[in-house]
């Protein structure tokens, strides 16, 4: 039995701990230090989930590097990881998002004028590093967990440092009362996540009762999924449904699906870019994942119940977040609403239930990921210049910051995904597999690419273009280190977007497996033609 | 009285009274603290005044240590499962939850005990460090005599002897095998416990008014305790559970008088109501909650930690007992009573503590919830339940000894502060003091990776095996209430701006210190790895009959 | 030799990285790089032209399998090219025009300072729109599609300090975007039809589909070509496109990326064949479009939005043409070469013509610049003749053979388009003519800039830039003859797009006589109102369809009043039900707990009777319910 | 005599002493409210055991007059101490902790 995913959630969560027991000090140099051992931990971690990617054999059973060790027996729990897929493709975005997400709040956590001796002078650095790294661990523990419940305590564990990430640090542009906005933020965040897991956790009671009940007293997902697939385990229906709705909740809470979406705006609005980024790029996602490895796969018929409910749902969330977005003020919100609109995307390939909805919905996790963290942290370096999130502040940048600008709309048309950039390809998968089940609901969500298309690109034109206004003169470029930071992002939205293959193949079979359980294959064309790849059409 | 009346109620055979035999042994850890106890008295008689100090703190340490060794050492010999038995004529119970749940108050009792002996915190008098307890209990407050007391440095060392008997009647509470016993159980952990509350060295009005409280309704409790005695016995004639059980189950041998009385059922059932009454009083639930937070502000606040602890403890022990014991075959006309009851606490208790503004009136409150959260666990009424109930009163009882000390190191010049508003910015000024009391509290909330969750999974889990699915649901909706205000408090002591004549945190001496390290120990190791005692509950989850 | 193909595409593109990517270093001779860029490609197509030719016909097509782009189960995309005589005919079309403009631009952008970042743009449009005519399948066209809808966006915004160019650009690819919608929808349509949407397998299978699903199908196409041809509805960006340099106005709103509807019509013809209520849409789309931009154009003062509506007319022949079926497919694209021609000669000497009279745009305040400008003049006036359909330059030809496919519709439909093409023929007689007297003949009207106050001094344009305006003079004069001979263009592209004879009601000749009348009478009209009675420098006020027409007939404030004021109120209310509403009710909630939480903490009075009869009360109901509990 | 009758004097007296509990005001007289209801417990205790015929409910009879006065000795103790402060037995005016 291999370690090595033990060990890739081990490394952050030590790293955290060292981190946070790092002298403490307030001096450039004990800050320096600090952040140094913070990014080595988070490129160690990069390092093992290479290992791991590398180590997967797309053809290979549905879970690999399997490891399981016992933790309370009384319930049937053992602490077992295994990586599919789906958890793979999302396990190397957390990994390269995070060390980027450091580098870009590189002084964020920077003491802000505190009193001499108090927490702010002191340990500050330290806190906001090692509470990346715990956020990082756990994410990483709920992407690769293959027991119910170990995946349900990460689940809610996580919310914990991410409370703490949103509420202690903010970025430079919160007015006078930035401090109680941010705590109100970190609260609506926590009290959102708090409940939707406590009904979660009904649920994921529930099932335990019900499954040893048919003394299949067990937390162990492949375990579990196999005995519903052949009947093993029979849920009565209404208990199903139930149960089904009990995860259901929590995940849609957290990823976040209308109309539970309005704890996201001022969480990313108030938290610093790069907190929101892991919020919407990677915490956010650990919802979406659940959704397809858990609701699907736990409760088959009543997710097919319940999936054009949730579609039309997600088809609100999408032009919804979209036309919010359109009338908002403030920069970071709008990045919000935007995500909003596009979890109504994922949300909508995953219930679908069609390969092409599933491999989009998944791709769509990863894109979305990397370009709106690109997005995102370009505004956070705008925000950081000028102490400002209004979009009315700004004008004429591309005058004065051309490089910022550019990676600014690049980030922007990325959002609006533009044909060539990996946006593009999981959305047009998430709507074509969308459209082959349900053409009308497809149609419908089509018309959220012209919104998109008018928020970005108003956003661009609102700050960017046009005359210089004032404060704006002189305000520097992007630095050697932001360029760092955007530079891979704006590369791996162009690669993904252009040879996106290896994610798919690394995707399909987990999806197809997903479908099996959920007794689903693809409506079949009308009048189909030869399948039609490696040219054989010749 | 004369004679042959004596004659007639005995029914003649008096000649045939057995002499009573007691196993001095398995009875140990109970005779031990008594003991400790009794040598504390003599201590108060004899040992010069400013030597009490340390030996009454090392008596009660030998004594609980002893007692704690005693439980280890039955348990060891198998008393908890095939040795498990009756002792003194059936009136005390020898069986895994007991000796469990002694353990546990033993631990507990430790623990307090390390609090009350803390002497750092108090300005030094004259040269004598000082407790948190009055100088001199009889003194008027403000009187001259106090002022003399306390300038002499007095310190009313007599609370270790009280909390000895306290911590016996609660050892004796959860292995009362017949309703005499438990009644008296009930009334020798009480009367110290009333003492105690009053004996508060800061702010004594308060702290006689909790007594006061605390003892009269504590009375009126056991009035109904000792009525609902009385009318079992009536129905039974017989105050032993197993009697008990037999006759509501209809096994018992019948004799003409059972004939008769068995006919009313009116008798067992108000009799089972005014026991569980009692029962309900001690354990704090709804609606016979109310001196709950009266008395846990009121009381110094090593007391409170130590009440609300091991009272809690063995209050619910004697609950399981008298209904998995004693009411087994009446499960259907106490389980939809108890249902009830154990909604209105969880709910009422997350709702009320919304709103509070001091810190130990918020944990009060949030320990109302607590009990309805363990009552659903009793309610299951299966092995897994009780399993279930021992371990989350285990959990429970560190994370809140463990936060009631926390409570003793903010201080201000008025001694504890206990406002919710002068704890704002705590986090900023002593991060790693209120850290801890984050944990404490994320605990209390049930979060993931602590004890609480642990043991509300367990206890959730027993109650949907046992078919109270709806009670789960109320219960994770009433924790995410209480969730809020358990976030409310962290919110305050972190991201919110501290006041500029803020309290100080107060440096503990080795005891405090000592006491919330295990307390943070505990809570994660029962959240972390919880297996071994998850385990263990469940291999004393059998009660003998 | 097929391998050059991705060539085609990967050379302009890499010119693009480099010079975008490149820092100042680039910027001395970054353009030259560019334009190099461009020539390169134009020589692959040469060679590739070259080699096509040397095959028998059946032959010519030929298809590139690059690498497998997007697999999932049945939903197979490749990235894979096909080259076969349309898009040949467009290779050749976007290169050649577009490095001639690369050459002119060297001139007309030497003072921009961003001007390494322009040539980047140009190529990166060379690149999408050769990708776009290049793919073997509708998505990767796609990916060209929105490729030059970025482009063109860089390139209107060029000057983005302008909050106007600004506007402009976002609003070009918002209504793209709009378009963008049919093209995606129609893809999934036909994924879910055939499992595909390669054309290869889609055009072979398209007769077993219902016509319905066709007639969606191309419907969803011609949206498509709407947005990017600047079609009637969608037609509205291409006027404030001219926001841009004036080489894109050439280059990309004018020549070739405007033109892709036509391709993308032309290219579904299988679709569009079995499916004619589909195809009548699209007749009439460009019929409308037609006459919509003669008329704007006969309005404009600026004489680049005159242009834009003249293209905007033009582009309606080719649309109208190509919904004619296989009739007009041939014609739509020889007018469409054609066009690209002249009309990208017309757009270089309206820039060349500003450039001489420092950006000045308003034609009221031009006249008399043909003695100034001679070499301006003689392109610009072949140009002239060329678009007008003056006999025997390439417009004549291209044109009249579309106005005659018209006729040949047949039916009372046939008259209708007929007469249409007709009038359209005269209205651009008219406007064309009208651009030509205000700007090179009449007497001076010229203004002081309005800034610097300064007297403009028309001179000649450089080399640089009167070359490739000679060049496509030549191209406007020739090509129309060129192709007709042997209907050598008709030959060329038959087997593609396939043809059938028409059969116009009336004889072809009368069609040809009917269009020169309907020309010169609009020649001469024009002539009469602003060759012989003078210009006035402000313009008169004008009837109600003048006002109109400049407006853009009304374009922006029917979708103003429609789309956008409705638009940006739902937006607000949303803001507002998402901050009271949904918050409002979460808040609320909070709200209502602390609430009753303060109400029940009245019962703690702190009066110990108070809770000894709370105790009292309690074990009341205790009892009553366990005894309830009995009874029932 | 029907022994059933004293039951009903135990619930009586019961009954008062509860209601003596609610309604007055002195803490003497309340605690003296309370020990009525212990010695009605005692009573019909008493009777029950009669009516059995066994020991226990007299034996338990005694161990509750212990208990009652170990009670009587606390509660005095406490309920003496509050007088001193304040001068008052009344159990109203002790209301400093409320909500």
């Amino acid at each position: 039995m291999s370690y090595l995913l033990t060990a890739t959630c081990a490394v952050p969560a030590a790293g955290a701990v060292v981190t946070a027991a790092l002298p403490a000090g307030n001096s450039e140099a004990r800050r320096r230090t600090t952040k140094a051992v913070a990014l080595a931990v988070s490129a160690a971690t990069l390092a093992l989930t290479a290992v791991v990617a590398a180590r997967f054999e797309p053809g290979g059973p549905r879970y690999q590097l399997t490891e399981s060790h016992s933790w309370i027996r009384s319930f049937g729990i053992s602490f077992s990881l295994g990586v599919d897929g789906i958890g793979a493709v999302l396990v190397l975005l957390t990994a390269v998002l995070v060390p980027l997400v450091m580098l870009a709040s590189w002084h964020d956590s920077d003491p802000a004028p505190a009193p001499e001796g108090s927490f702010e002078a002191k340990r500050r650095t330290q806190g906001f590093f090692a509470l990346i790294l715990a956020v990082e661990a756990m994410v990483l523990v709920s992407f690769l967990a293959t027991d119910v419940f170990v995946f349900y305590v990460f689940f809610e564990a996580m919310l914990i440092p991410m409370y703490f990430l949103i509420g202690g640090f903010g970025d430079r542009a919160g007015g006078p009362d930035a401090g109680k906005q941010r705590s109100y933020a970190a609260v609506k965040f926590l009290l959102y996540n708090l409940l939707g897991g406590l009904v979660m956790l009904a649920a994921v009671i529930g099932l335990y009762v019900v499954a040893a009940d048919q003394d299949l007293a067990t937390f162990d997902l492949p375990t579990l999924t196999n005995a519903i697939a052949d009947g093993k385990l029979a849920i009565d229906p209404t208990a199903e449904k139930a149960l089904f709705l009990g995860f259901f909740f929590a995940f849609a809470v957290k990823a976040p699906l209308w109309p539970l979406h309005t704890w996201l705006p001022n969480a990313m609005g108030e938290s610093t870019a790069g907190t929101a980024v892991l919020i919407t790029a990677v915490v956010d996602k650990v919802g979406t994942f659940a959704m397809l490895r858990y609701c699907l796969g736990l409760f088959p018929d009543a997710s097919k119940t319940f999936a054009p409910a949730i579609l039309v749902l997600s088809l609100i969330g999408i032009v919804y977040g979209a036309l919010v977005a359109i009338g908002q003020k403030d920069i970071k919100r709008l990045v919000a609403y935007a995500s909003i609109s596009h979890f109504g995307f994922i949300i909508m390939g995953i219930f679908a239930l069609t390969s092409q909805g599933q491999t989009g919905a998944t791709l769509y996790m990863v894109n979305h990921g990397i370009s709106t963290a690109a997005w995102m942290l370009v505004a956070g370096f705008l925000i950081s210049r000028r102490g400002s999130r209004l979009i009315a502040d700004y004008g004429g940048v591309q005058k004065v910051a051309p490089v910022l600008a550019g990676t600014f709309l690049i980030g922007g048309l990325a959002t609006l995904s533009l044909p060539g950039m990996a946006p593009f390809v999981s959305e047009f998968l998430v709507l074509v597999g969308t459209f082959s089940r349900y053409p009308a609901i497809g149609i419908a969500a089509t018309f959220g690419i012209v919104l998109a298309a008018l928020y970005a690109l108003l956003l661009y034109q609102r700050t960017m273009t046009g005359p210089v206004k004032p404060r704006m003169e002189g305000m520097p470029d992007l630095k050697v280190r932001e360029l760092a930071v955007v530079a891979p992002l704006v590369a791996l939205t162009l690669l993904l977007g252009v040879y996106p293959k290896p994610l798919t193949d690394m995707v399909n079979p987990a999806v197809d497996a997903t479908l099996s359980q959920v007794h689903q294959t693809d409506p079949a064309p009308a009048h189909p033609v030869a399948a039609t790849t490696g040219g054989e059409h010749e | 009285m004369s004679p042959t009346l004596w004659l007639a109620a005995a029914g003649g055979n008096s000649a045939s009274i057995p002499a009573p035999h007691i196993e001095y042994g398995q009875l140990s850890p109970m005779l031990i603290v008594f003991a400790a106890a009794v040598a504390g008295i003599l201590t108060e008689a004899f040992v010069p005044r400013r030597a009490r100090y340390g030996v009454q703190i090392g008596i009660s340490l030998l004594g609980l240590g002893g007692a704690f060794a005693a439980v280890v050492v039955l348990a060891a010999q198998g008393h908890a499962t095939t040795q498990a038995g009756l002792l003194a004529m059936g009136s005390v119970a020898i069986d895994g939850p007991a000796l469990f749940l002694q353990g546990v108050i033993l631990l507990t009792a430790v623990m307090a005990v390390l609090t009350y002996a803390e002497r750092r915190l108090e300005p030094r008098l004259n040269g004598h460090g000082v407790d948190s307890f009055a100088a001199q209990g009889g003194a008027v407050p403000g009187g001259d005599q106090e002022r003399e007391a306390t300038r002499a440095g007095f310190t009313t060392t007599e609370v270790f002897p009280l909390t000895l008997f306290a911590v016996g009647g609660m050892l004796l509470f959860p292995a009362a095998n017949d309703l005499l016993t438990m009644f008296v159980a009930l009334e020798v952990l009480s009367l110290p416990l009333y003492l105690l509350c009053g004996l508060a060295r800061r702010r004594r009005l308060l702290s006689q008014e909790a007594a006061l409280k605390y003892f009269l309704l504590g009375a009126f409790a056991s009035a109904f305790f000792l009525f609902g005695t009385a009318l079992l016995y009536g129905y039974a004639g017989s105050v032993q559970l197993g009697d008990i059980a037999d006759v509501v189950s209809g096994v018992a041998p019948v004799t003409p008088a059972l004939t008769v009385t068995t006919q009313n059922d009116a008798l067992l059932l108000i009799g089972l109501a005014m026991l569980s009454v009692g029962l309900l009083f001690k354990v704090g639930a709804v609606p016979f909650h109310a001196w709950t937070p009266d008395v846990y502000q009121g009381a110094p606040t090593p007391v409170t930690g130590f009440m609300a602890a091991a009272t809690k403890t063995a209050a619910f022990g004697a609950f399981l007992r008298l209904f998995y014991v004693a009411f087994p075959g009446l499960k259907w006309d106490w389980r939809p009573v108890m249902w009830g009851v154990a909604i209105l606490t969880m709910v009422a208790g997350a709702i009320l503590a919304v709103t509070q503004q001091d810190v130990k009136r918020l944990l009060a409150y949030s320990s109302i919830a607590h009990a309805g959260f363990i009552l659903t666990g009793v309610i299951a009424t299966n092995r897994q339940g009780l399993g279930a109930v021992l371990f989350y009163l285990l959990a429970y009882s560190f994370v809140t000894l463990g936060a009631f000390a926390v409570v003793t190191l903010v201080r201000d010049s008025k001694g504890e502060a206990t406002h919710l508003s002068s704890w704002a910015g705590l986090g900023r000024r002593s991060p790693l003091l209120a850290a801890v009391f984050a944990l404490f509290l994320l605990a209390f909330a049930g979060i993931p990776l602590t004890s609480g969750f642990t043991g509300k999974f367990a206890v959730f889990q027993a109650a949907a095996a046992g078919g109270a699915t709806p009670l789960v649901i109320v219960g994770v909706l009433s924790s995410a209430v209480a969730a809020f205000f358990y976030i409310r408090v962290i919110v305050l002591m972190f991201f919110s701006d501290p006041q500029p004549q803020g309290p100080s945190v107060a440096v503990p001496s080795p005891l405090t210190a000592t006491a919330i390290g295990v307390g943070v120990l505990v809570t994660l190791g029962l959240g972390l790895l919880p297996q071994y005692f998850l385990d263990l509950a469940s291999k004393a989850s059998l009660f003998v009959r | 030799m097929n391998s050059l193909i991705p060539l085609l595409v990967a050379v302009p593109l890499a010119g693009a990285a480099l010079l975008l990517l490149g820092g100042r270093a680039l910027d001395r001779f970054g353009h030259w790089l560019g334009t190099l860029a461009a020539a390169g490609s134009f020589g692959i197509g040469l060679v590739l032209f070259a080699e096509m030719l040397g095959r028998p016909t059946d032959q010519r097509p030929v298809r590139e399998f690059l690498y497998s782009w997007i697999p999932v189960n049945g939903f197979q995309a490749d990235v894979a090219f096909q080259l076969d005589q349309l898009s040949m005919t467009f290779v050749l079309l976007i290169t050649g025009v577009g490095t001639l403009i690369h050459v002119y631009s060297t001139g007309y952008m030497a003072h921009d300072e961003r001007r390494r970042r322009f040539f980047g743009y140009l190529n990166l449009f060379l690149a999408a729109m050769l990708l776009l005519v290049l793919a073997d399948n509708y998505l990767l066209l796609y990916v060209g599609w929105e490729g030059v809808g970025l482009a063109s966006y860089l390139l209107i915004g060029f000057w983005q300090h302008k909050p106007s160019a600004a506007t402009a650009a976002k609003k070009a690819f918002i209504v793209n975007r709009v378009g963008d919608l049919g093209l995606s929808i129609a893809i999934m349509l036909m994924f879910v039809e055939f499992g595909s949407f390669a054309f290869g397998p889609v055009f072979g299978a398209a007769d077993d589909a219902s016509e319905g699903k066709l007639t969606a199908i191309g419907l969803m196409l011609l949206l498509a070509a709407c947005g990017k041809s600047a079609q009637v509805p969608l037609q509205s960006w291409l006027g404030d496109a001219m926001e841009g340099p004036t080489p894109v106005s050439a280059l990309i709103h004018a020549a070739t990326m405007v033109t892709a509807g036509v391709y993308l019509i032309t290219r579904s013809s299988a679709i569009f064949d079995l499916a004619p209520d589909a195809q009548t849409a699209v007749v009439a789309v460009g019929t409308v479009t037609l006459l919509f931009g003669a008329i704007v154009g006969c309005a404009k003062d600026d004489i680049k939005k005159a242009l834009a509506g003249s293209t905007m007319s033009q582009i309606g022949y080719m649309v109208l043409a190509a919904g004619l079926g296989p009739i007009g497919y041939v014609f739509a694209i020889m007018h469409l070469v054609t066009h690209g021609f002249f009309k990208a000669g017309l757009f270089l000497g309206a820039g060349s013509v500003m450039h001489g009279m420092n950006d000045e745009v308003n034609m009221r305040h031009y006249g008399g610049l043909r003695k100034y400008m001679p070499v301006t003049f003689a392109t610009f006036g072949l140009g002239y003749l060329a678009i007008i359909g003056f006999p025997g330059l390439s417009g004549f030809f291209s044109k009249d053979k579309i106005i005659e496919a018209a006729f040949s519709k047949g039916g009372t439909e046939g008259w209708i388009l007929g007469l249409c093409a007709l009038v359209g023929a005269a209205v651009t007689a008219f406007y064309m003519t009208r651009v030509m007297m205000m700007t090179f003949f009449g007497e001076k009207r010229w203004q002081p800039d309005p800034e610097t106050g300064e007297e403009p001094h028309p001179h000649e344009s450089p080399k640089v830039m009167t070359l490739p305006m000679v060049v496509l003079a030549v191209g406007s004069v020739f090509a129309g003859a060129l192709f007709t001979y042997g209907d050598a263009f008709l030959k060329w592209l038959e087997p593609v797009t396939g043809f059938e004879e028409g059969h116009p009601p009336i004889p072809a000749a009368a069609v040809t006589v009917l269009t020169t009348v309907c020309m010169l009478a609009g020649v001469g009209l024009a002539y009469t109102m602003y060759g012989r009675t003078r210009v006035p420098v402000t313009p008169p006020v004008g009837s109600a369809l003048t006002r109109a027409a400049r407006r853009d007939l009304l374009q922006d404030d029917f979708n103003h009043a429609v789309l956008v004021r409705p638009g940006s109120a739902l937006a607000a209310t949303l803001v507002w039900f998402d901050s009271r509403g949904l918050d409002g009710f979460v808040n609320g909630l909070a709200a209502t707990i602390g609430g009753v939480s303060g109400r029940l903490r009245r019962v703690q009075t702190g009066f110990v009777r108070t809770y000894a009869l709370s105790m009292f009360g309690g074990t009341l109901v205790l009892v009553a319910t366990t005894l309830l509990m009995r009874s029932v | 005599m029907n022994p059933v009758n004293y039951l009903y004097l135990s619930a009586l007296l019961f009954t008062i002493g509860a209601s003596g509990v609610l309604i007055r005001r002195n803490a003497i007289v309340l605690f003296m409210c309370v020990e009525l209801m212990l010695n009605a417990s005692n009573l019909a205790l008493v009777t029950f055991s009669r009516m059995h015929g066994n020991l226990d409910g007299q034996i338990i009879a005694f161990f509750t007059m212990v208990v009652a006065a170990a009670e009587v000795v606390v509660g005095l103790a406490i309920i003496v101490s509050i007088f001193r402060t304040r001068h008052t037995a009344s159990v109203d005016d002790s209301n400093l902790m409320k909500l």
